[in-house]
């Protein structure tokens, strides 16, 4: 049977062969024809050509408001780009020697954090339209064309993942290595972030501004030098929680309910180290595995005698707990929630049964800082019926702060984009949700708010200024406690 | 051509791809498409075998195959293990976790076999999400480096390349030779008529374990590279959507080859690297063109492929007869099919005889009917 | 297994039990006694036909030597060891071979790949991965052998799927007889043949070794008092009368239930395609 | 032996957390219900048609989104239930349609079904996004009742999913054991050529079945879209456990699923209450465990083995 077998594989082979050639030829030229951001082959003198397309897609486009805000709002929160925006189309001429800059975004775009992804690349649009840039379409995929800084255009790749490392390195490869870009925006997820800090360290070259990924270790332990980090982490985000449990609402044993991965850990793990220093104790700790739907009977091994119970989980599961426990204990006990499961993002679709809920969180609706209304009002302008949250003003930051750079060092990303990493790690400016600087991992020291849900909206409590990534704690002795995990911190 | 020319003409052909491919394309195709497709057929491979060949739809493939990764990257980044002794380690976990799944479902057949090795491809995965001291949770190993194979750097993508060939040329070649064993004429009778072949002797139970053991070699061997490839392994590297990414592998690679499945797995990869190149709504397109492929032919692109070959071959008069069985087999999927389908549960055994005679007088299936001519 | 295979696992018979001992089986489905207490032994050589009308246990018998069904009570001994409650595949590894009714055959596989799956079947190689080319010259050898011994030459490349009816009835034979097994079970081999293919069965079956002890099944009458040595005729489940072909012939009772049928299916026959009354 | 030893066990574990164990029952019960309201379809369609459908999830999923859009239209439950199952019963029939092209092929009809899955679930992301969302109750059973000794509640629409799949399993049983439909129906699958030499077009009957476990499913849609929620990924997670039920209970049998949704909902309950980080793992243990100690499931026939 060896002969049947062997028949036709040299066929079968000749074709794989045939095929793999043909594909790699023509996935260059698709990328080359299909994306307005030609920018894989320098010699096409892509700068004229996107800037042609670009006028035409403006043309064409229904995104009236977009150019016009555009520069209104680039005027008041930029100096520097107004000039270079007026002499765009001018500049056509003369900018084709010029190498354009690519930034790659990425997130989730597929499965079940899917809409956070659209919220993710709402933010990194807009700070490109601040730069010049017009929208090629409505759709998460369709990106942004004509953004310039200081004379460099910009071009922008969008990449989804599913929310596993795995797809995310893939993804990101091919916005570096296919697509050319210089500069990455994201990821959403932890553990994506750990999987593309290995990925990027290998190109120094490229920079990795991270979009939403919370893991502490993306800059905590073994830092990337071109990794960077313009928000919190995990930890961060639920700063102060503990402090404020014990103290004002005066709770003394509380119970946890976590989604049993790393981002819940350090939820949990950051309001126990504050709560438990201060004398309070943990009545359980319980561990929702991923996946589940019905959190019921979860809720049913919350003990009776505890004071409050602190929930950390995201997207669905936060609407399924918050929803199941109501349902169950009509609230006989308190809540207090983690960062992302009262995020704005979510917020409308818990309804009231989040009203009164507190948290600790990167953004609030009435911090009062002009930025941050100048933001909403922008983005409800560009995608009308959107309001700032976690995702798209995070991404909206890490986009802006790596435009910044690039404009103080002139679009130069020669010698390893040394100067523009530079640069980067020494931005510090007030953004839509606070002052922001970074440390010497590249982590920002940012304010986070004390926050309570108050008519559908997460009203202050309190500021709580330059949240460090060790929430004020020794570092040393913060990070000789090792991650933060099912039982660690063990809280007596 | 003799058999051995063949074989020689084939490993030819495949030496030359081999060589040619990295000089034609550029490193990022090398690694993302080349490699990658390389490695996911050789998973795929692996369930190509047990699809085509003994009949046997598993969808555990993706849990042998994690279980060889999760090794590697247990004994080298939390033991410190030499990552060859590892690696030979993780070699052995496949055929091992091939086996286990093959007792476990030794006695279940057809769609009670897919769902129980769902079951057991499932458990597999929330064990490796949900038992942190040994998997590291969720998060999984990442920073795995390839290892250096007489002082060559496996990190670096042509040495990458050649590697992951040579074990897929080595992966085809292995399968080819069982194939052509009692076991492996064994596993084709499994597939054709379990009963029957119960009445030569034969223990379907101990057949079908033989079966999975094999194809635990490729799969854990793909496994191994997928690490490699990664840098990492997670519960994400395993979770449903790969099952079933490598399932579509298997569908439209066809097979009625071992080699399809790299056909497959290069369309696959192929579809997720450019696709959002043409659309927005990328699964929306993969779903559709894996719909078609199946409407079109039941032994996915190899059954297309060598269908129009042997057209024309026909056309240009070359009659080959010593492959005439093989070019029937392939031109007439419905010749075979209804022997797959009786393997998946679909239909009784005896109306599927029935049709499958071919009769010059009228025939009487199980029921006492006639079926037609 | 390593070096080479042997093709036969089986210990051959040294004592002097009979190939095939069947002792007082019963077997009743409901209330319906199927198969009452029925007895008999088949020789070396010998060729014991099981002869009887619709419904009077004849599948049931054959189904209980071959490990289908569990009798009710009795035994089924094979070269004096009894194997009743054995399963199928052990049977054969124990030098029991069948056929099938409804032609049973692999579809994707050719006719010389069917010999050489059923070879294999009784030896311990079965599942072996090795491959030995003397062990593949051997093999090779058999199997052509047996190709040719029932009638197939020049088919061996076919696939099953492609064969004749007649064919399918041959290759069952050739597999039954490729083990080398002490007893050969055939049901109903003649069932839905021309009378050409008839004829060349009954030919293969008159050729078999003289040491395969062969029991066939069947119901029609040509076949079964041609091919032959001894008959027994069942009746209700009970065995109403045994001995050779002639005395079979001239039994009045057998001549009462069954011969009478047997005649008017026959002619029933030659006016249309359907042979087969045993339903 | 091993059955009373973990029947002892389960008792004595629901005996230490006293009054838990009749939530822990309600909540099994509650989990049986969807699964089986998801696993009644499925099997249906398997046992009378012959079809692995693995598009099941997407049409829940399509059928409580389409359930959600009507709520927010019509304000009425009833009414965006019922009609998100016509929707899901008219798709289903689609489906089958495509499917008919390969029908009797077991393997391909499943990557068909496989495929469409995909495209299902695709085309919920592109047309409701991605924000999870959920329907509200119908106001007559809104809120909860007290369980005695405990300070927990249980939610009253909980409690009527238990019942509507009660209902929907007397249903299904009537339709078909004592209609004319029914018993045209069985005879199909039993004999499709004999039914249709009867003159009964026979892909008529087929049809028919599709529609009703595409009604059932999108009913499920809804029921798990109140109770839960509905998200990206909702599709394949209750896909998984309406297989599990289905398949323990032996493909093709509508007793044998609802015996099983019930076990399954019960083990999972047990094993969320007292084993949170392993409950998955013990769910899909048994279902293992089920199958290794019966390839056919609990009610399973012998009619689809190899034998």
């Amino acid at each position: 049977m060896r002969n049947l077998g062997a028949g036709r594989s040299w066929r079968i082979l000749a074709a794989l062969a045939a095929v793999v050639v043909l594909a790699a030829s023509c996935g260059d030229d698709d990328s080359t024809a299909d994306t307005p951001s030609a920018g894989t082959e320098p010699v096409e003198a892509p700068a004229g050509a996107t800037d042609t397309d670009g006028g035409t897609d403006a043309d064409d486009s229904m995104e009236e408001p977009s150019a016009g805000d555009a520069e209104a709002s680039s005027d008041d929160s930029s100096d520097g780009s107004a000039s270079d925006e007026g002499g765009s189309s001018d500049d056509a001429g003369t900018a084709e020697a010029i190498e354009p800059i690519t930034i790659g975004a990425i997130s989730t775009l597929d499965g079940p954090f899917a809409a956070l992804g659209d919220f993710s690349m709402h933010g990194v649009k807009l700070a490109l339209l601040e730069y010049g840039g017009t929208l090629d379409g409505d759709a998460t995929r369709d990106t942004v064309t004509g953004a310039e800084v200081a004379g460099v255009p910009i071009e922008l790749v969008i990449e989804g993942s599913d929310a596993t490392p795995d797809v995310a390195v893939e993804a990101t490869r091919r916005m570096v290595e296919q697509d050319g870009a210089n500069i990455v925006i994201g990821p959403l997820s932890g553990d994506e972030g750990l999987a593309l800090k290995d990925y990027i360290r290998e190109h120094p070259d490229v920079t990795l501004v991270n979009g939403t990924s919370a893991s502490q270790d993306l800059t905590l332990r073994d830092p990337s030098p071109n990794v960077f980090r313009f928000g919190g982490d995990g930890a961060m985000w639920t700063f102060g929680v503990g402090t404020y449990a014990y103290e004002e609402l005066g709770h003394r044993r509380i119970a946890t309910v976590a989604e049993d991965y790393s981002y819940p850990y350090d939820q949990v793990g950051a309001v126990l180290t504050e709560f438990c220093a201060l004398g309070g104790t943990v009545a359980e700790r319980i561990w929702v595995p991923l996946g589940t739907q019905d959190y019921s009977s979860f809720v049913a091994q919350i003990p009776d005698d505890v004071d409050a119970v602190f929930f950390a989980m995201g997207g669905t599961d936060a609407i399924n707990f918050v929803k199941q426990y109501d349902e169950f204990t009509g609230q006989a006990i308190p809540l207090i929630a983690g960062p992302t499961a009262v995020d704005q993002s979510v917020l409308n679709e818990l309804g009231s049964r989040a009203e009164g809920l507190v948290s600790s969180g990167p953004v609030v609706d009435d911090s009062g800082l002009a930025e941050f209304d100048t933001f909403a009002e922008y983005l409800d302008d560009v995608f009308p019926g959107q309001t700032p949250n976690t995702f798209n003003v995070y991404y909206y930051v890490a986009t802006k702060s790596a435009l910044q750079a690039l404009e103080e060092v002139g679009g130069d990303l020669s010698d390893g984009s040394a100067a523009f990493q530079a640069a980067l790690a020494q931005q510090s400016w007030t953004t839509p949700i606070g002052p922001v600087v970074l440390d010497d991992n590249r982590q920002a020291v940012v304010d986070m708010y004390l926050r309570r849900v108050t008519d559908g909206a997460q009203a202050t409590i309190e500021t709580l200024p330059l949240v460090n990534a060790t929430l004020g704690f020794d570092r040393d002795a913060y990070i000789a406690q090792g991650s933060f995990s099912r039982d660690n911190p063990s809280c007596g | 051509m003799t058999a051995r020319s063949k074989v020689l003409a084939s490993l030819a052909a495949a030496a030359v791809a081999v060589s040619v491919t990295p000089a034609l394309v550029s490193d990022f195709v090398l690694l993302q498409i080349a490699i990658k497709s390389l490695w996911l057929g050789i998973a795929g491979a692996s369930l190509a075998f047990l699809i085509g060949q003994a009949g046997l739809i598993s969808l555990a493939q993706t849990a042998v195959f994690g279980v060889s990764g999760y090794v590697m990257a247990i004994l080298v980044l939390d033991h410190g293990w030499g990552v060859w002794f590892a690696v030979a380690v993780a070699a052995a976990a496949g055929p091992i976790a091939g086996l286990i799944v093959g007792v476990i479902s030794r006695r279940a057949a057809g769609l009670y076999l897919m769902m129980l090795t769902l079951a057991i491809g499932v458990f597999v995965f929330f064990f490796a999400q949900q038992y942190q001291p040994i998997t590291r949770g969720h998060t999984g190993f990442n920073g795995f480096d390839a290892p250096t194979l007489f002082g060559i750097d496996l990190n670096d993508r042509r040495p990458l390349f050649y590697v992951t060939a040579v074990v897929a040329v080595a992966v085809v070649a292995g399968f080819r030779y069982v194939m052509a064993t009692s076991a492996g004429l064994a596993y084709r009778g499994l597939r054709d008529n379990p009963k029957r072949l119960q009445a030569l002797g034969y223990s379907t139970e101990a057949t079908t374990v033989s079966a999975f053991a094999v194809s635990g070699f490729a799969a854990g061997a793909g496994g191994v590279i997928s690490v490699w490839y990664n840098g990492a392994i997670s519960p994400g590297s395993i979770d449903l959507t790969r099952t079933i990414e490598l399932l579509i592998v298997v569908m439209i690679g066809g097979t009625l080859r071992i080699e399809g499945a790299f056909l497959g797995a290069l369309a696959v990869t192929l579809l997720q690297n450019y696709v959002s190149d043409f659309t927005n709504r990328t699964e929306t397109l993969v779903g559709a063109v894996f719909m078609v492929v199946v409407l079109v032919s039941r032994q996915g692109l190899t059954g297309i492929l060598l269908g129009l070959g042997s057209r024309a071959q026909r056309a240009l008069g070359w009659v080959r007869s010593r492959d005439s069985t093989l070019d029937r087999s392939v031109t007439d999927d419905s010749r075979r099919s209804p022997e797959h389908a009786s393997r998946t549960g679909q239909h009784a055994p005896s109306q599927q005889q029935a049709r499958r005679l071919p009769c010059e007088t009228l025939e009487r299936d199980g029921r006492g009917e006639y079926s037609p001519p | 297994m390593l070096p080479g295979v042997t093709w036969s696992e089986h210990t051959r018979r040294t004592h002097q039990d009979p190939p095939l001992r069947v002792e007082r089986v019963s077997r009743s489905f409901g209330g319906l006694r199927a198969v009452d207490g029925i007895s008999f032994d088949v020789e070396a050589g010998e060729r014991l036909a099981v002869l009887g009308p619709n419904g009077a246990g004849k599948s049931t018998l054959f189904n209980v030597i071959c490990g289908d069904l569990l009798p009710d009570s009795g035994r089924v001994l094979l070269n004096g060891e009894d194997v009743t409650s054995l399963a199928l595949q052990h049977r054969v590894r124990r030098g029991l071979g069948r056929t099938y009714q409804t032609s049973s055959v692999f579809a994707g596989l050719s006719v010389a790949e069917h010999i050489a799956l059923a070879l294999r079947g009784s030896s311990s190689g079965r599942l072996s991965l090795s491959m030995s080319s003397r062990g593949r010259r051997e093999a090779a050898r058999s199997t052509e052998r047996l190709v040719s011994l029932v009638g197939l030459e020049g088919r061996s490349a076919t696939p099953a799927s492609e064969l004749s009816h007649g064919e399918l009835r041959q290759l069952e034979v050739g597999m039954a007889l490729a083990p080398d097994p002490d007893v050969i079970l055939l049901d109903e081999p003649a069932a839905g043949l021309s009378a050409h293919e008839r004829t060349g069965l009954t030919e293969l079956l008159l050729n078999l070794s003289d040491t395969v002890a062969t029991v066939l099944v069947e119901h029609d009458m040509d076949v079964a008092l041609t091919v032959a040595d001894r008959v027994i005729v069942l009746e209700s489940g009970s065995m109403i009368a045994k001995g050779s072909p002639s005395q079979i012939e001239s039994d009045p009772l057998v001549r009462a239930v069954y011969l009478g049928e047997q005649h008017k299916a026959r002619s029933e026959r030659s006016s249309g395609p359907k042979a087969d009354l045993d339903r | 032996m091993a059955g009373v030893a973990l029947g002892g066990y389960i008792v004595e574990r629901s005996l230490e957390i006293g009054d838990r164990s009749l939530l822990v029952l309600l909540n099994g019960l509650t989990a049986a219900g969807l699964y089986f309201l998801m696993a009644s379809g499925f099997t249906l369609v398997f046992g009378l048609v012959r079809v692995t459908n693995l598009a099941h999830g997407g049409l829940y999923l399509l059928g409580g989104y389409t359930a959600l859009s009507l709520q927010r239209m019509t304000g009425n439950w009833f009414i965006a239930a019922g009609l998100g199952a016509v929707a899901t019963a008219g798709l289903s029939t689609v489906l089958y349609l495509v499917l008919r092209r390969v029908h009797g092929d077991g393997l391909p009809e499943t990557m068909l079904t496989l495929g469409a899955a995909i495209v299902m679930a695709d085309q919920a992301l592109a047309n409701w996004g991605g924000v999870p969302s959920d329907l509200d109750p119908p106001a007559a059973l809104r809120g909860s009742i007290d369980l005695p000794g405990s300070i927990l509640l249980y939610p009253k629409f909980r409690l009527s999913v238990v019942a509507m799949a009660m209902l929907a399993g007397l249903c299904l049983w009537l339709l078909l054991y004592r209609t004319r439909l029914g018993s045209t129906i069985r005879a199909s699958a039993d004999d499709s050529d004999m039914v249709s030499i009867l003159g009964i077009r026979v892909e008529l009957v087929f049809c028919t079945v599709f529609a009703m476990a595409g009604a059932l499913a999108g009913l499920a849609g809804a029921a798990g879209g109140t109770y839960l929620s509905l998200a990206q990924g909702e599709d394949n997670r209750i896909l998984l456990a309406s297989l599990i039920v289905v398949i323990a209970g032996g493909l093709g049998s509508i007793g044998g699923a609802a015996v099983a949704a019930v076990v399954i909902g019960l083990v999972e309950a047990f094993a969320q209450t007292h084993h949170a980080i392993f409950s998955v793992l013990i769910t899909f243990g048994t279902l293992i465990a089920i199958l290794a100690l019966r390839p056919h499931g609990i009610f399973g026939s012998q009619q689809d083995d190899r034998a």
